[in-house]
């Protein structure tokens, strides 16, 4: 057994998003109602609130196990007690990306972001293909807003890694 | 009716066809779509797990384009739905929280003052435009046809938690019957169609949309019909790898809904966008055929 | 003669009141909306721990209660309005028309046996169909047949019938006006419609049924004589899951019942251990949360449920279920708590134990009473802990379940209703000594 | 007996209870050529209206003399077809009831044949000794209106108000030198967060100052003599004994929290590991300061072990006061197997108040299953607002508890998530202990003969619909005397025992069951077994013969049986009856 961090609770519950970790009564019904967790074994948001509960932080943030979770809200959905797993999710993973811990496809949505201003770029044939089928040019991105706004709220420390 | 329009990053990128069939059918339901210039990503789950405050920031300076156009934004993807109206609720409510990023939003010369609305196409259908004129735009009813909807988590859900409502999946319900066709139940409606983990865990979302696609099939529906660009790809383009890589076909085609409104309105296809859909549409187009 | 009572609700809370307080020698007038008195206990098959027959129990309490002298009872009855203050309350209660002649009816039944209508059967939660003139269950009291203009077909075939001559169509509603000192409230609860959570499949698959509908079916005067059959093919079910906390500990905005009710595991824990005694072979599991089995001699019952019974305690809930449809036995999706991973385990029979919420109409009562509810809609004690049972208003007393989940089981509420009829001794006592 | 038996006989179907096995109908006509008999018909439910309304008219119509239902159990259903026959002009002692779903239908679910023939068998013996019924005379006794509340704690208090309030006169005895009881040493209550004093001053403000209530203190119970209505009553105390007469008796003298053995999860060995109690006095003190970590541990000593064969054995009620003290024995050790209800709570509310005052402690609740049930919900809630945390650990594997080289305590626990072995160094250990039986309840019980349940608490007549009603009439239970309760709940079971003491005496007199011992002095030789064996106190010698208070008497027959010259008869179950029902069960044809 790792190490437990006592404080590792209060540290995601006063994470914004993180609140939801409060209102476990550890009922399982967030895991059960999971698709994820009917394929995936080691993903178990009921499980993982109790990590948390304990305390089991170094175990929780460095691995996979922060980024299973699809955000279907279907577990919040079914909390009975109004607590966000899902949303708590959101909570886990920006410590966990703190922790350096991003995979890479988030990391490309995110640079993409913070370098064209859209998660998805279109190709050079489907901004043809636009204008061939009368839609016009693609409504341009202001990428200047957006990167001020992102090296205000340093999210681009976050996402560009190494040297 | 008015909107200001939010295309976001999938569809102009992918789904040229949904976008074609929503202006075709605004402008005949005399609907305004009004561009959002320099407006950005609606910032996505996959932001929203980086970073708090920069989702907010992003999603914010979207709402305050649309507050100074004076109009409503209509979206017609359910990821940029639930992220412009989360943010919108939230910074509404919590003081605190739109102070902070007001301050953010300062450094690009705006400010969120609360003053826009977030729909989706379907609950601006529903809402906005009514029922009744959208059955009256009928002309060419899918009589017969067994459609299972895919309403997507992020249509119902957000709007379930936040505002205790229930009918956001029956708004859509009621849209797809108003085109003539019957909206039938199936096992894991609400659930998830995987998109989300594509990217991330490839194979678990396979297994996951593979689910879906059991249940829809079981319940002996011709086509799935949904609003969001990512269950569409998903569920469609899917289709293929389930075949592929668990060797199960499903075959069934995959609408968006503003392309089932659009033909039951009497305006066919293009040939690119029947093209588009991996999974043919040959029977519903033959339905057409028929009539 | 001392200052009248009137105690609304006929359940064993309101019985208990109204016997202390009939033997106190105060006039009691004991008013029930429904056509017996009996309440929810009358519903019951067997109690903890001692697995009497409710109904056994129950029925010389009833008989006891209006066979006294100073108690007069009002079935088929509200209270409609309610003046004056503490000691000196005009209380007007509207006698529905049974549309039978109370003095003339001597219950024998000949008439319902030739009623041609029929209409689900609300004593047996709806399981099994009553005629349209019927009696709600053999035990009940008054022995008054009533008919339910709803479903009655006016054929007159009942007028011809009674030996009695006790039809009597031109009945109407009667309002009678009461000067009481006090007022006690026994009106329980409702229980929680499980179809509202979608996912744990009420009313869309066959076998799933809830706890209360289980009571009536392991009832030997009920719907299916006693016999644990399932509801899609009338087969015995081997295996049998009951899911707790349906509706309870729930603080979701269109849900919104966040206290725990106190008695779902208790009953459960019984009811499993009742089938086991039906049917030695079948398998039971109980998903639960935490298994609140406090109260007298439950910790040990639950213990003896695992060891000597085999009933299987799953520390988990449920989040949803589904049907096969070959077979229309219900899957069970549950997070294995040993392993934790997801399981899904069949069964062919799936109980729910939904929370039990205020009566329907409470809020209309109380605005009649002027009492304030809680934020869960029972009945406000003016002082939850000093005056548990004191509403807030003045010379009004609260009993049972109506004062909410305060009420463990049947004993608290029978201590409850002992502990209201003290409450008014002591009030009434004091205004005449003042 | 001058007049010739005229006997009806009622068969009840009992729904599908009886009649679904036994074949009812052919029972009414075995009984209808029986001896004696005169009428014999069957109902669905004889206990209904309609059932009692038909011995009623068979009565008037047949003119008969004796009634015989046969039916559920005399337990629950004798006094009701007594009163029917009451009703009907007929002494209700003329009644006799076969008992054919208890011990007949419901035993022999499965051979209904057979179960038919016990049934007949069953009707037969019933008959056969209701040939012989004699009328009884029910004796009627005055009850002093003056009640004795015994235990000055909340139940108590709020006991002795409410007949006070009602005009009752009340002595109110406690042993203690203050009244208040356990709660007046709490410090805050849950779940107001309110303190003790706020509920308890004002309380025990009004019964100090009540012109109906004595309050006794520092006073126990020496002696109890007498009856229902009549209890003569001995008190003492260091200043001498004072007698007292009183109708009623409530016995509210509460419960003890249990302290763990010393060395059990090391109470006793180190200074930091307290209960909970003691962790209430701390705070009440002001004395936590800022610790960094506070682990409780829910149910030491509660829900702990199982009541052994050999203590169920030992239940006869005859000797209570001796099961009690080996229960206690055994459970000292191993602690008690009841939930004891207010541990949960109480360990929130401590756990809130500590984060109150010292938002950056850490407080670990290491719990199996949280019994926060009503609306304690909301407390349970707001805890984890303030960052309690809430961790399920096996509890079959006790927590061990060790002190480091720092001199910080560290708790071992299995954690249920893992179901491995996780280590919480801490500066406290708070564990969370039930209430248990108090051991001066031994005494109490023989004095009052009121029965002790195994769980060691007194018990109630019936669990479910006698809650604070004795099998000894007269004596009531208020508060955790009867097993645990929160404040609330004892404040209702002390206005409810009030409720039943106060009919009582209002009602100024009471009738009490004819069946009795009844004592041949020509026979009697005065040896004194009777007194002996006597768990009630009813037969005293006097002048060398044995004389019976039937008002004490509750016609259990054991000093029928033990009487060495058969001097001792009882009424009802006489010699010549019993004996007429073993012959009509073993000579059939006689």
């Amino acid at each position: 057994m790792s190490s437990l961090d006592a404080y590792f609770m209060r540290e995601v519950a006063n994470t914004p998003r993180g609140r939801g970790v409060l209102a476990c009564i550890q009922c399982g019904r967030c895991t059960s109602s999971c698709l994820v967790a009917r394929v995936v074994e080691e993903h178990n948001p009921r499980k993982l609130v109790e990590m948390i509960i304990l305390g089991l932080r170094s175990e929780v943030l460095p691995g996979p196990l922060p980024w299973y979770c699809l955000s279907c809200f279907t577990c919040l959905d079914r909390c009975p007690q109004g607590g966000d797993v899902g949303e708590t999710m959101f909570a886990i993973r920006n410590l966990a990306v703190r922790e350096g811990n991003i995979p890479e496809g988030i990391a490309a949505q995110a640079q993409s972001l913070f370098e064209t201003g859209r998660v998805v770029t279109p190709s050079r044939m489907a901004l043809i293909n636009r204008e061939k089928y009368g839609l016009g040019k693609e409504p341009a991105v202001n990428v200047e807003a957006v990167q001020k706004i992102l090296r205000k709220t340093s999210f681009d420390k976050l996402i560009y890694r190494g040297p | 009716m008015k909107y200001a329009f939010f295309l976001g990053c999938l569809i102009p990128a992918r789904e040229p066809g949904y976008e074609n069939s929503v202006r075709k059918i605004a402008s005949e339901l005399g609907i305004e779509l009004e561009e959002m210039e320099g407006a950005n990503c609606c910032a996505p789950f996959s932001i929203q797990s980086v970073d708090y405050i920069s989702w907010l920031a992003l999603a914010a300076r979207n709402l305050c384009i649309a507050e100074n156009m004076g109009l409503d934004i209509l979206t017609l993807c359910n990821d940029c739905y639930e992220s412009l109206l989360m943010t919108n609720t939230m910074l509404k409510e919590d003081k605190e929280i739109r102070n902070k990023v007001n301050e953010i939003l300062a450094d690009v010369g705006l400010e969120f003052k609360g003053k826009t609305n977030v729909k989706i196409f379907s609950d601006a259908l529903y809402e906005d435009i009514g029922l009744e004129k959208v059955k009256n735009a009928i002309k060419e009813p899918f009589n017969g046809l067994r459609v299972a909807v895919q309403p997507g988590c992020h249509l119902t859900k957000p709007k379930r938690i936040h505002f205790a409502e229930l009918a956001a999946a029956a708004a859509l319900d009621d849209l797809v019957e108003a085109t003539g066709a019957k909206s039938i139940t199936y096992e894991r409606k609400e659930s998830c169609c995987g998109g989300p983990l594509r990217g991330v865990n490839d194979e678990v979302a396979l297994h996951i949309a593979k689910q879906k696609l059991d249940g829809v099939k079981a319940a002996g529906a011709d086509c799935i019909v949904t609003v969001c660009p990512f269950c569409y790809f998903e569920l469609d383009m899917g289709q293929l790898e389930i075949k592929r890589h668990l060797n199960e076909e499903h075959n069934l085609p995959v609408l968006h809904f503003a392309e089932l409104l659009r033909m039951a309105m009497g305006m066919k296809l293009e040939d690119w966008e029947v093209r588009a859909h991996r999974i043919p549409l040959t029977k519903i187009l033959d339905m057409k055929e028929v009539k | 003669m001392q200052k009248g009572v009137v105690v609304i609700g006929g359940g064993i809370a309101g019985i208990q009141a109204s016997s202390d307080l009939a033997n106190r020698g105060f006039k009691v007038y004991l008013v029930e909306k429904s056509p017996s008195i009996g309440g929810r206990m009358a519903q019951l098959d067997k109690t903890f721990p001692t697995m009497d027959c409710s109904m056994c129990i129950l029925a010389p309490k009833m008989i006891e209660c209006v066979r006294h002298p100073n108690v007069q009872l009002l079935t088929y009855s509200e209270v409609k309005d309610v003046k004056g203050s503490v000691g000196n309350f005009k209380v007007r209660v509207l006698k529905k028309p049974r549309y039978i002649d109370e003095r003339k009816c001597t219950g024998c039944g000949i008439c319902a046996e030739n009623c041609p209508s029929e209409a689900p059967n609300e004593f047996d939660e709806n399981i099994g169909m009553r005629k349209a003139v019927y009696m709600p269950f053999p035990q009940a009291v008054p022995r008054v047949m009533v008919i339910d203009k709803d479903n009655c077909l006016e054929c007159g075939l009942c007028d011809n019938v009674c030996p009695a001559n006790a039809v009597n169509r031109e009945q109407q509603p009667e309002e009678i006006e009461l000067d009481v000192g006090a007022v006690i409230v026994a009106t329980g609860f409702d229980v929680f419609d499980p179809s509202v959570i979608p996912q744990y499949g009420y009313k869309r698959f066959q076998n799933v049924i809830t706890a209360m509908e289980l009571e009536r079916t392991l009832c030997a005067s009920g719907p299916t004589g006693g016999h644990l059959i399932r509801p899609s093919d009338g087969k015995i079910p081997r295996s049998i899951a009951f899911i707790q906390c349906i509706g309870s500990r729930d603080r979701r905005k269109w849900i919104n019942h966040p206290y725990c009710s106190s008695i779902c595991c208790k009953y459960a824990v019984k009811d499993a251990v009742l089938i086991k005694e039906h049917e030695p072979d079948s398998r039971i599991t109980i998903f639960y949360i935490d298994m609140r089995a406090f109260g007298r001699g439950f910790q040990e019952f639950v213990n003896r449920a695992k060891s000597e019974f085999g009933i299987t305690f799953t520390r988990s809930n449920p989040g949803e279920v589904s049907e096969d449809p070959n077979t229309n036995n219900v899957v069970v999706w549950f997070e294995d708590p040993i392993t934790r991973t997801v399981q899904h385990a069949s069964f062919d029979l799936v109980v729910l134990c939904p929370t039990l919420i205020p009566r329907k109409g409470v809020e209309e009562l109380a605005k009649t009473l002027g009492a304030e509810l809680d934020s869960y809609g029972f009945f406000k004690s003016a002082d939850a802990v000093k005056k548990p049972l004191d509403t807030t208003v003045s010379g009004i007393f609260a009993c049972g379940y109506c004062v909410g989940p305060k009420t463990g089981d049947i004993p608290d509420s029978v201590a409850q209703g002992s502990a209201t009829a003290s409450r008014v001794a002591e009030v009434l006592a004091r205004l005449e000594v003042a | 007996m001058e007049e010739e038996p005229r006997i009806g006989v009622f068969v009840c179907h009992c729904g599908v209870n009886i009649g679904g096995i036994v074949n009812v109908p052919e029972v009414t006509e075995y009984a209808k050529k029986l001896p004696f008999v005169t009428y014999a018909e069957h109902n669905l439910y004889t206990c209904s209206e309609a059932g009692l309304a038909a011995i009623k008219t068979a009565i008037k119509e047949y003119n008969l003399n004796r009634v015989v239902v046969a039916s559920c159990t005399p337990r629950t259903h004798e006094p009701l077809f007594r009163g029917t026959c009451k009703e009907a002009g007929l002494n209700p002692y003329l009644f006799e009831m076969a008992n054919i779903r208890d011990q007949c239908s419901w035993v022999h679910m499965h051979e209904a044949e057979k179960a038919t023939v016990k049934a007949k068998d069953l009707v037969r013996m019933a008959v056969a000794k209701a040939a012989l019924l004699e009328p009884q005379t029910e004796p009627e006794v005055e009850v002093k209106d003056v009640s004795l509340v015994i235990g000055a704690g909340v139940a108590g208090m709020t006991a002795a108000l409410s007949m006070a309030n009602q005009g009752f006169k009340v002595y109110l005895v406690d042993r203690d030198k203050e009244p208040g009881g356990i709660v007046r040493r709490l410090y805050k209550l849950y779940p107001t967060l309110a303190d003790s004093s706020e509920v308890i001053d004002p309380l025990i403000e009004v019964v100090k100052s009540h012109k109906n209530i004595d309050l006794l203190t520092s006073m126990t119970l020496k002696e109890v003599l007498g009856y229902v209505g009549n209890f003569h009553v001995t008190l003492t105390s260091s200043g001498g004994d004072k007698d007292i007469d009183v109708g009623t008796i409530i016995v509210a003298c509460g419960a003890l929290n249990y302290r763990p053995p010393k060395g059990l999860y090391q109470y006793g060995v180190y200074d930091k590991v307290i209960t909970q109690e003691e962790l209430d006095g701390v705070l009440k003190r002001g004395n936590v300061g800022e610790p960094e970590r506070i682990v409780m541990i829910q149910c030491v000593g509660a829900r702990k072990g199982e009541i052994r064969p050999s203590e169920l054995e030992a239940f006869p009620r005859s000797d209570t006061a001796e099961l009690l003290r080996k229960i206690l024995k055994a459970r000292k050790e191993e602690g008690w197997p009841y939930c004891s209800r207010i541990c949960c709570m109480n360990a929130i509310k401590n756990a809130i108040l500590v984060k109150e005052r010292s938002p950056k402690t850490d407080v670990v609740i290491l719990f199996g299953d949280l019994r926060v049930y009503k609306e304690y919900e909301d407390f349970y809630r707001m805890a984890r607002d303030l960052e309690v945390r809430f961790v399920r650990h096996i509890e079959e594997v006790p927590p061990e508890i060790t002190q480091r080289s720092d001199g910080k305590l560290e708790v071992a626990a299995y954690d249920a998530l893992s179901g491995l072995e996780v280590k919480f160094p801490t500066d406290w250990v708070v564990l969370s202990t039930p209430l248990r039986p108090r051991r001066s309840e031994v005494l109490l019980a023989r004095m009052l003969k009121v029965p002790i349940s195994t769980d060691g608490f007194l018990m109630e007549a019936h669990l479910k619909l006698r809650p604070v009603d004795t099998n000894v009439d007269g004596v009531f239970l208020a508060g955790t005397v009867s097993g645990p309760k929160d404040i609330p709940e004892s404040i209702i079971s002390g206005e409810a025992a009030a409720a039943r003491a106060s009919i009582l005496m209002g009602n100024r007199k009471v009738v009490t069951d004819a069946i009795t011992a009844v004592v041949d002095e020509g026979l009697c030789i005065g040896c004194g077994l009777c007194e002996e064996i006597c768990p009630y106190g009813a037969p005293k010698i006097e002048d060398r013969k044995s004389k019976v208070r039937e008002i004490l008497c509750r016609g259990c027959g054991s000093c029928a049986a033990e009487c060495p010259r058969r001097a001792i008869t009882m009424r009802h179950f006489g010699e010549h009856q019993v004996l007429a029902q073993v012959k009509a069960l073993l000579m059939p044809e006689a």
